[in-house]
């Protein structure tokens, strides 16, 4: 199947007063139509800044460069009109404080009425019809009596499903998701994941999920692409990756988690020594070396990615020596 | 709603007093009323009659329980200056304070809000910079300077506007210019600054997300919050204008409450000097009511619990 | 782990250098300082400096123009005044006054302001209903006339302005200090340093008054100056410092009588105070943006 | 066996102004809580945000004062033992490591700040700090640079020195490692134990997330708008959870395993709101087997041999068939 | 302007009240005599009293002055004037229920009384020649019957008099708009007023007056300073106009126990101030066309002012110095200098004060304030000016400041002596010699520092018509346009 996003070798660059940060360095992921694509990695390894860079809505003092950046065939890069076009309506977002996320001046009927009227021409009636049924939708009870709410009355749940609702909207084809449950409780982030799940199962939504959670990850993705540092170092399927992480920095995370049942109460965890690399100024060869129990001067080198059947990995080990950290 | 509006009126009338009892104590301590109502040529006996004659003698907060009376019945005492009511002669010149200080307060509005959302749309820029300029600059030049300066070119060189006086709207255009360019600087940088928070915000990157229109992104989403400020401090600048207007209507001969405040503070005139702090703090927690309520529609968070 | 897997500089320069860079970088700052240390030591150096005694009349040789007019003469560069004092003797002089009056009020008020804006925002509760009321009541008491009112009564003169002005522009500092102490006041660290036992002095002044000091700075700074411009809208209402005292205020005051006609009298003190009152703010912008944590995006 | 630190019946209220016209309203963060704590446990607490977690954290520190109630340690009241006396024997570490440091003092001085305050010289000062920096994993060279020079982590381990250095019996931890990477969560929870072996410190360990909590407490309480609705040793409460709340708490966890897919927790959509407590079980709204007596009776609380549990189920049923 | 016949008239002063009893400031004595008229009128070139409102007056004994009154003079409200107008006004301004402000004007009246409808007698305190002066000047006439009816403040609002301009409209620190009153008794001593309107605006400061003349908003100003009167006389359209008067500048000095400034209290240092200041450069540099230096307290002109055989100091700092250092004082000291008005003058004296080590602190206030501050005895050094009221007779001056009155602030008893003698003398000659000790002992014991007198300077359009008068009154009634 065609993949509804394709992304190559995309850079997004940072003018900052230390110099340029280098957030995004040479990504590539293609989604397919219905799949969960899920960007995992630890803070500030560039996970917003792709999603951003999708929708073009990067800071000013961020460059963005790509070989590849098309959406059902269309050029990204090519035109900030066709863009505008294009987001909030084919492709939307939902952001990870929900606190913040909609603006508290106006009521949720505005605000999501606002975007159908926008792109679809809609009359205000279409329009709150629209709204009320995918606030249904989203779980949300006496839906016709929410639109005149301000956000502020709303709990955090009940707005990152305001945030789902707006998104869905004008039927989007993607979905971009940046760590929507992060700010919300284990309950609630149980019932939003689930939620979204379901409304990809309905309406056949590819969805771009960014987290940090690798427990979010294992559940609701379908493939998984782990970055490092602006880069991807890994990625497969869900199963695959879980069952067998390649890479060093994966198998680091997944040692760091206490995992109830597996993990003995009160052990030492796993750990990764160090911390992540300024991304500010050039890296050459792997950018985990540094951190890594298995490294060796060729990881200065350019690294070749690795690939078992579709997961792909990009270290110098096939497979890990038996060498702890 | 009610309970919010009697507490506002509460504090309104407790600032109100406590301005007017500290004016009291003030003015009284600071000379002997009754040598200025005895006035020009008075002999110690006259003094002391007159001392008599308005209760110049009893305790201070006797005086002021007695002006407090009064006060409750409308009335403010009489001019020893223009020994008239005083109520007529500050009503009939707050108007034309106000208008002005409303006037200036719009000006500065005018200019400093398209200036202050362009330097905040595009930072470090040539407007940015421009702005930046202007706001630094204006603040340096002292009003009255510029007042005279404004009369130098527009009313004696190039004849155009009149120089004193207040009678047709043309009499309004310098000092409005005069009061209004002082305090702009102050909304543009909230105005950009505020902006440029707002800009930044989750909800404004939301509304991009939408796809909408940079207009309707700064217009619509994000301007609106970034007013919430500004109507603050407007309340407090148009305060200060009123208070502030002294030196502007001294120079342009305007006849309003701040010239006339300038005259009973030379001739020691204590009625009229209090009845204006009392009528200025008054307007001034008015004012700042009246903001309250703006921003409460502005920005629902502080409307609807 | 070994150096020879280190990447890159890691760390990249430190906060200090950091800041040192964005201090050089910044232009409006840079220029300010150069013009207010300008100013402050032509101050200093008044005595060295001045061709002239200030105060030293000639009622012959009044209102000499300066020299870039036709008959300006070298002795009077700045020309002289309506009572044929030097002209730039006077300016150097004033900016005596000038930097004092800020100063002076600057330090009172914001030693007031200062105190109860951090009283309230740390103490919050009743201190802070109480601080915000006298806080109103104060902004309710038109400024420009209490202060004409008191020296009317009292009588001007420099001590007298610089009282006056220093008793009643507290509140920037108070409003300014209240917020910024309300924020720093609810951040952990506060908290932290509560729980080691510390005392409240102690936290005030060691944890929170750091914290603030960078909007302490700006609002003394804009108090500076706008205390400079106050006291020249004074001496304007002739309610200020009295003559002869060359403050720049009351050279402008005196010289509107000549503005039609000689017009450089008016308009050099006037460009002096808009120098020094721009340097001033320029240095406090320029504060505020190096010290912002995100600078200027 | 008397409690190293214990809370009795305590009450903590806040009154609230929301918007300009509404009126002030009392919101109960902490209800009618009762907590006891031994020696050498760690204590975790678990709970959904808004539930009073910081709250009881800040009355068991002293920062606050409770409107009823007891707070005693080691038999003391809390209340009248005086901010330094308590201040050796109790510390916390807070969750931001970005807003727990001061940015205008330099670590050293930062980690000195409790030796400061009880008296002690500057020198030895800066001798027990830099110790305690080491003993932390932080180098010598960090103590004279100052937190924004730090990453999230190790600033966190400073908050933890300033903590460690006046050798307190008790750590209090406010979500310690909630804004951290896992990575860097993994090092601090290893450096609290390593911590605890050797200096034998009593925890309290707060958290949401239960996955850690299990890793690192010896008891667990959980609670639910101010109060806690079940507490028990973390052997029993996670293998036979009995409260419905820390059911659906635990069902909620995801754990990565993948291909089990998101659970249904059964909670409804009721959100709770501190400021509009339920009458009854304030946890009823969104119980799936509330019944009419959990609407109108505030449970109590049933003791068993290592916590107790306050649910109408095991006292007697929720009245008639569940709603 | 010129085109409709109308004077738009600037003045910096507000008067608190138009009713010219009732106010103290020259604006005030300005309006007074346009819309108003008095009993006699003095002819300012000549100084020679004629009737106007009476035709007549005579001494009956030394308190007794009998009036003839004018027939067929109407108010401006149409009442008619006669005896009753005399007697009421008079009568009511001497009681102090009124609270009349200007009090030295009406004190010497005792009281008025109607012998028929158009005679009348005014009964005097004491005996008081100068009863003609006052009532040429501030002592104006009230129509009874309006008056009766609408008090001071009503007269303060429309203002009904018998003079050659009526009030046509008043708001209060604003403006007063006048018109041409067309039925002005044709016998008046004033002519017949030509200008239509007349427009007194309040313009409070200087350089907006001298802006509005030069842009054309206004037609006239006056008491312009000497600088900027020099330099409008480069304006084209514009005419500057200047002109002494009666009002004399001196310093004065409290020399008493409970000075303020003990330092005054020696007459080395009140010679070296005498000494210290450059009068003679003052008059040409700062004060005007026509101002003289003063050689003795009082104005050259005044019955009894004498000039000769008093002590002269001339100008020299180093003997001021000299001075200064033989009484203990070589490094100067400070004092306050307290001044109301020509306040470059006060400023120009600092400076000749500062030369010679003396310090002067300025303070400036209101002239009601620095007079209580003087009177309290707070204030030890001033700079004052007095008019004598037009009064040309030291009577009306010198004992002012000098006769134990509460403005003395030396009471050296020889000249309290010499004037009392001065005052209450009936023959010219020996009141001369009283006048003349008074001023030869009060320059000897150096008690003041007569210092010049002084011009005001009027700016007009350069069309109007108009004389500059010792007296400082524009007479509107009298101009016309070219
Ligand atoms: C028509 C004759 C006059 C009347 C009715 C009169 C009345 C007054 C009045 C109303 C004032 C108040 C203040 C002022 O305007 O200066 C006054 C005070 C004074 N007048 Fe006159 N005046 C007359 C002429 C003069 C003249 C010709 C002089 C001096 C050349 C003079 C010298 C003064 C002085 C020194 C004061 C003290 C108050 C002040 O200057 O503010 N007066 N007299
Ligand atoms: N506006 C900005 N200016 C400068 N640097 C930025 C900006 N936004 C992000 N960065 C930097 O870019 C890098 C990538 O940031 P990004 O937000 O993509 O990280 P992330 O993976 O989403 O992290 P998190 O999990 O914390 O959201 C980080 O190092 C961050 O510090
Ligand atoms: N100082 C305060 N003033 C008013 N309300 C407060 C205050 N402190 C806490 N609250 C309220 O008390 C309730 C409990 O807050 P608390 O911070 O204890 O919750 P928490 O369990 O720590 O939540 P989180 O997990 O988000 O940290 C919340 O609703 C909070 O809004
Ligand atoms: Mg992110
Ligand atoms: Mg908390």
């Amino acid at each position: 199947m065609e993949p509804i996003l394709s992304v190559a070798n995309l850079r997004v660059d940072l003018k900052t007063p230390r110099g340029t940060l280098h957030a995004v360095r040479g990504i590539s992921f293609d989604i397919a139509p219905g799949e969960t694509l899920c960007l995992v990695g630890e803070s500030g390894c560039g996970k917003s800044m792709t999603a951003l860079s999708l929708m073009g809505l990067l800071p000013g003092s961020a460059t963005r460069t790509s070989d590849t950046l098309t959406f059902e065939g269309r050029d990204l890069t090519r035109s900030m009109k066709e863009l505008m076009r294009l987001r909030g309506n084919r492709m939307a977002m939902i952001f990870q404080e929900p606190m913040t996320a909609l603006n508290p001046a106006y009521t949720i009927g505005d605000q999501l009425a606002e975007v159908h009227r926008h792109h679809k021409n809609s009359t205000a009636a279409e329009a709150r019809e629209r709204a009320i049924f995918l606030l249904e939708k989203v779980g949300i009870t006496a839906a016709a009596e929410r639109l005149s709410q301000y956000p502020h009355q709303l709990s955090g749940g009940l707005r990152q499903r305001v945030m789902i609702a707006m998104s869905l909207m004008c039927g989007p084809a993607l979905l971009i998701a940046d760590e929507p449950t992060t700010a919300l409780d284990v309950t609630i982030q149980a019932q939003i994941l689930r939620l979204l799940a379901d409304l990809q199962r309905d309406l056949g939504v590819s969805i771009l999920l960014i987290t940090h959670d690798l427990g979010v990850v294992a559940r609701v993705a379908h493939r998984v692409a782990v970055m490092y540092a602006g880069e991807i170092v890994e990625s497969a399927t869900a199963a695959d990756l879980f069952r067998h992480p390649r890479h060093p920095y994966t198998r680091g995370l997944l040692a760091s988690i206490p995992i109830p049942g597996r993990t003995p109460p009160g052990e030492r965890l796993g750990s990764i020594p160090g911390t992540v690399p300024s991304l500010i100024g050039g890296v050459t060869g792997c950018a985990f070396r540094d951190r890594c129990g298995y490294a060796e001067p060729r990881c200065a080198e350019d690294v070749p990615w690795k690939s078992v059947g579709s997961q792909r990995w990009r270290c110098i080990h096939e497979t890990l020596p038996a060498v702890a950290a | 709603m009610l309970a919010y509006a009697l507490k506002r009126l509460g504090l309104a009338l407790l600032v109100a007093l406590t301005v007017s009892a500290l004016a009291f104590v003030a003015l009284r301590a600071s000379g002997d009323a009754a040598i200025a109502i005895a006035g020009e040529g008075a002999r110690a006996e006259d003094i002391e009659n007159v001392r008599k004659m308005y209760g110049l003698d009893r305790p201070l907060i006797v005086q002021y329980g007695d002006w407090l009376g009064k006060l409750a019945r409308g009335d403010f005492g009489e001019s020893l200056f223009f020994k008239t009511d005083v109520r007529p002669l500050v009503l009939e010149k707050l108007p034309t304070t106000l208008y002005l200080a409303f006037f200036s307060l719009l000006f500065a509005l005018v200019i400093s809000i398209p200036l202050g959302i362009l330097a905040a749309v595009y930072p470090n820029s040539w407007v940015d910079r421009l702005c930046l300029s202007l706001a630094v600059l204006g603040q340096a030049m002292p009003n009255f300077f510029f007042a005279l300066i404004l009369i130098m070119v527009f009313a004696v060189t190039l004849r155009w506007l009149p120089v004193s006086g207040s009678d047709t709207w043309a009499h309004f255009v310098m000092p409005t210019i005069a009061l209004g360019y002082y305090i702009a600087p102050a909304f543009m940088r909230l105005v950009r600054a505020g902006m440029i928070e707002v800009l930044a915000s989750d909800y404004v990157r939301t509304a991009r997300a939408k796809g909408l229109s940079p207009r309707s992104v700064i217009l619509k989403h994000a301007l609106r919050n970034a007013l919430v400020p500004v109507v603050a401090l407007a309340a407090v600048q148009l305060g200060f204008l009123l208070g502030g207007s002294v030196v502007i209507e001294t120079i342009f001969a305007l006849d309003g409450a701040g010239f006339l405040a300038y005259q009973s503070i030379t001739h020691k005139d204590l009625p009229v000097m209090q009845a204006l702090l009392t009528m200025l703090s008054f307007i001034y927690v008015g004012l700042t009511l009246i903001a309250d309520l703006i921003n409460a529609w502005l920005d629902p968070r502080i409307r609807v619990g | 782990m070994t150096d020879a897997f280190a990447i890159v500089d890691v760390a990249g320069p430190t906060s200090g250098v950091l800041l040192r860079r964005r201090i050089f970088a910044h232009k409006g700052l840079m220029l300010g300082t150069i013009l207010l240390a300008l100013i402050v030591l032509m101050a200093v150096l008044a005595p060295l400096l001045a061709p002239h005694d200030p105060y030293a009349q000639d009622l012959t040789r009044r209102a000499i123009p300066p020299i870039w007019y036709e008959n300006g003469t070298w002795t009077h560069i700045l020309g002289t005044d309506n009572l044929g004092r030097d002209y730039l003797s006077r300016i150097i002089y004033g900016a005596r006054i000038s930097l004092l009056i800020g100063l002076a009020v600057m330090v009172i008020s914001g030693l007031i302001g200062t105190a109860l804006g951090l009283a309230a925002g740390y103490f919050g509760g009743r201190t802070d209903m109480f601080v915000t009321f006298i806080v109103t009541v104060r902004l309710a008491l038109p400024l420009i006339l209490v202060a004409l009112a008191v020296v009317a009564l009292i009588g001007g003169s420099l001590w007298v302005v610089i009282m006056v002005l220093g008793l009643l522009k507290w509140d920037r500092f108070a409003v300014v200090m209240r917020a910024a102490t309300q924020q720093v006041r609810s951040l952990d660290y506060v908290a932290a340093a509560e729980s080691t036992g510390a005392s409240t002095l102690r936290i005030i002044v060691g944890e929170v008054l750091p914290n603030v000091l960078p909007q302490l700075i700006v609002v003394a700074s804009v108090e500076a100056a706008s205390a400079i411009l106050l006291e020249a809208a004074l001496s304007f209402l002739g309610l200020g410092v009295q003559p002869p005292l060359p403050s720049w205020g009351l050279m402008i005051a005196e010289a509107k009588a000549y503005m039609f006609f000689s017009f450089w009298l008016i308009a050099i003190p006037g460009v002096a105070l808009g120098i020094l009152v721009l340097a001033i703010n320029m240095v406090g912008d320029g504060i505020r943006d190096v010290t912002a944590p995100a600078g200027r995006s | 066996m008397s409690a190293l630190l214990e809370a009795k019946e305590v009450t903590r209220t806040f009154w609230v102004g929301r918007g300009l016209f509404a009126k002030k309203r009392l919101l109960t963060a902490v209800n009618n809580l009762d907590l006891s704590l031994d020696k050498g446990e760690v204590l975790g607490l678990v709970g959904e945000s808004g539930s009073g977690k910081s709250t009881l954290a800040k009355l068991l520190l002293g920062l606050l004062a409770p409107n009823s109630g007891s707070i005693t340690l080691a038999g003391s009241d809390v209340g009248a033992m005086g901010r330094l006396a308590l201040a050796r024997r109790i510390q916390p570490v807070f969750q931001d490591p970005y807003s727990s440091l001061n940015p205008r003092k330099p670590v050293a001085s930062i980690v000195a700040l409790p030796l400061a305050v009880q008296g002690v010289g500057a020198a030895e000062r800066r001798k027990r700090a830099v110790a305690m920096l080491e003993k932390v994993g932080l180098a010598k060279r960090h103590a004279d640079v100052y937190p924004n020079e730090l990453s999230g982590g190790q600033r966190q381990r400073v908050a933890i020195a300033r903590a460690l250095v006046v050798e307190p019996e008790i750590v209090l931890l406010d979500e310690p490692t909630s804004a951290l990477d896992v990575s860097v969560q993994s090092q601090i929870l290893n450096l609290l134990l390593d911590l605890r072996r050797d200096l034998g410190l009593t925890y309290v360990f707060i958290s949401h997330n239960l996955a850690v909590v299990e890793h690192i407490a010896t008891r667990v309480a959980v609670m639910y708008l101010g109060r806690i609705v079940e507490m028990a040793d973390r052997e029993t409460l996670f293998r036979a959870p009995r409260h419905p709340y820390t059911r659906a708490l635990l069902e909620s966890v995801l754990t990565p395993e993948p291909g089990l897919g998101v659970p249904e927790t059964g909670l409804g959509l009721a959100i709770p709101n501190p400021l509009n407590s339920p009458s009854g079980c304030v946890f009823h709204p969104r119980c799936e087997e509330a019944g009419p007596r959990c609407k109108a009776e505030v449970p109590r609380s049933l003791r068993s041999p290592d916590g107790f549990v306050a649910c109408h189920l095991y006292d007697g049923g929720v009245g008639r068939a569940a709603a | 302007g010129k085109r409709d016949n109308s004077i738009r008239f600037a003045y910096d002063q507000v008067a608190e009240s138009i009713d010219p009893y009732m106010n103290n400031v020259r604006i005030g004595v300005i309006l007074g005599q346009q819309v108003w008229d008095t009993l006699i009128y003095r002819d300012p070139k000549t100084n020679e009293y004629k009737g106007q409102l009476a035709t007549a007056w005579k001494w009956i004994d030394d308190r007794t002055l009998e009036v003839d009154l004018r027939q067929g003079v109407k108010f401006h409200n149409g009442e008619e004037f006669d005896a009753d107008d005399v007697v009421y006004t008079l009568n009511f301004v001497v009681k102090p229920d009124s609270k009349v402000v200007t009090q030295q004007n009406v004190d010497w009246i005792e009281r008025a009384e109607k012998i028929d409808k158009y005679k009348a007698r005014i009964i005097t305190k004491r005996p008081f020649p100068a009863a003609i002066e006052y009532l040429a000047g501030p002592v104006v006439i009230h129509p009874n019957e309006y008056y009766e009816k609408v008090g001071p403040r009503g007269m303060n609002e429309k203002p009904v008099g018998s003079g050659p301009y009526k009030v046509v409209e008043h708001q209060v620190g604003k403006l007063v708009r006048m018109e041409r009153n067309a039925d002005y008794f044709k016998d008046s001593p004033k002519p017949q007023p030509t200008i239509q309107k007349v427009e007194i605006r309040f313009i409070p400061d200087r350089q907006t007056q001298i802006a509005e003349i030069m842009a054309g908003g206004v037609d006239m100003i006056m008491n312009v300073a000497l600088d900027q009167a020099t330099q409008i006389k480069a304006v084209p359209q514009l005419q500057v106009v200047s002109g002494e008067t009666m009002r004399i500048a001196f310093l004065n000095f409290n020399s008493m126990e409970n000075t303020p400034s003990p330092q005054l209290r020696d007459i080395r240092v009140r010679k070296a101030i005498l000494h210290a200041i450059d009068r003679e450069t003052m008059v040409k540099q700062v004060v005007g066309e026509g101002a003289r230096v003063l050689k003795s307290q009082c104005f050259p002109s005044q019955f009894g002012c004498a000039t000769e055989g008093i002590e002269q100091y001339n100008y020299d700092p180093a003997k001021a110095k000299a001075l200064l250092a033989e009484a203990g004082f070589p490094n100067g000291f400070d004092l306050d200098l307290y001044a109301y008005r020509e306040r470059n003058q006060t400023e120009a004296m600092i400076g000749y004060l500062r030369a010679v080590g003396i310090k002067a602190n300025l303070r400036f206030m209101q002239y009601a304030a620095m007079r209580e501050t003087a009177r309290a005895g707070k204030a030890a050094f001033l700079h004052q000016t007095w008019g004598s009221f037009s009064v040309n007779d030291v009577s009306a001056s010198t004992p002012v400041y000098y006769k134990n009155g509460p403005d003395d602030l030396n009471r050296d008893p020889e000249v309290i002596a010499a004037l009392d003698k001065g005052d209450s003398s009936i023959d010219p000659e020996a009141r001369k010699a009283a006048y003349k000790e008074a001023l030869a002992r009060i320059a000897s014991q150096a008690l003041s520092v007569p210092l010049f007198s002084l011009t005001t300077y009027y700016v007009a359009t350069k069309d109007l018509n108009f004389v500059a008068y010792p007296d400082e009154m524009p007479r509107f009634w009298e101009m016309t346009f070219r």
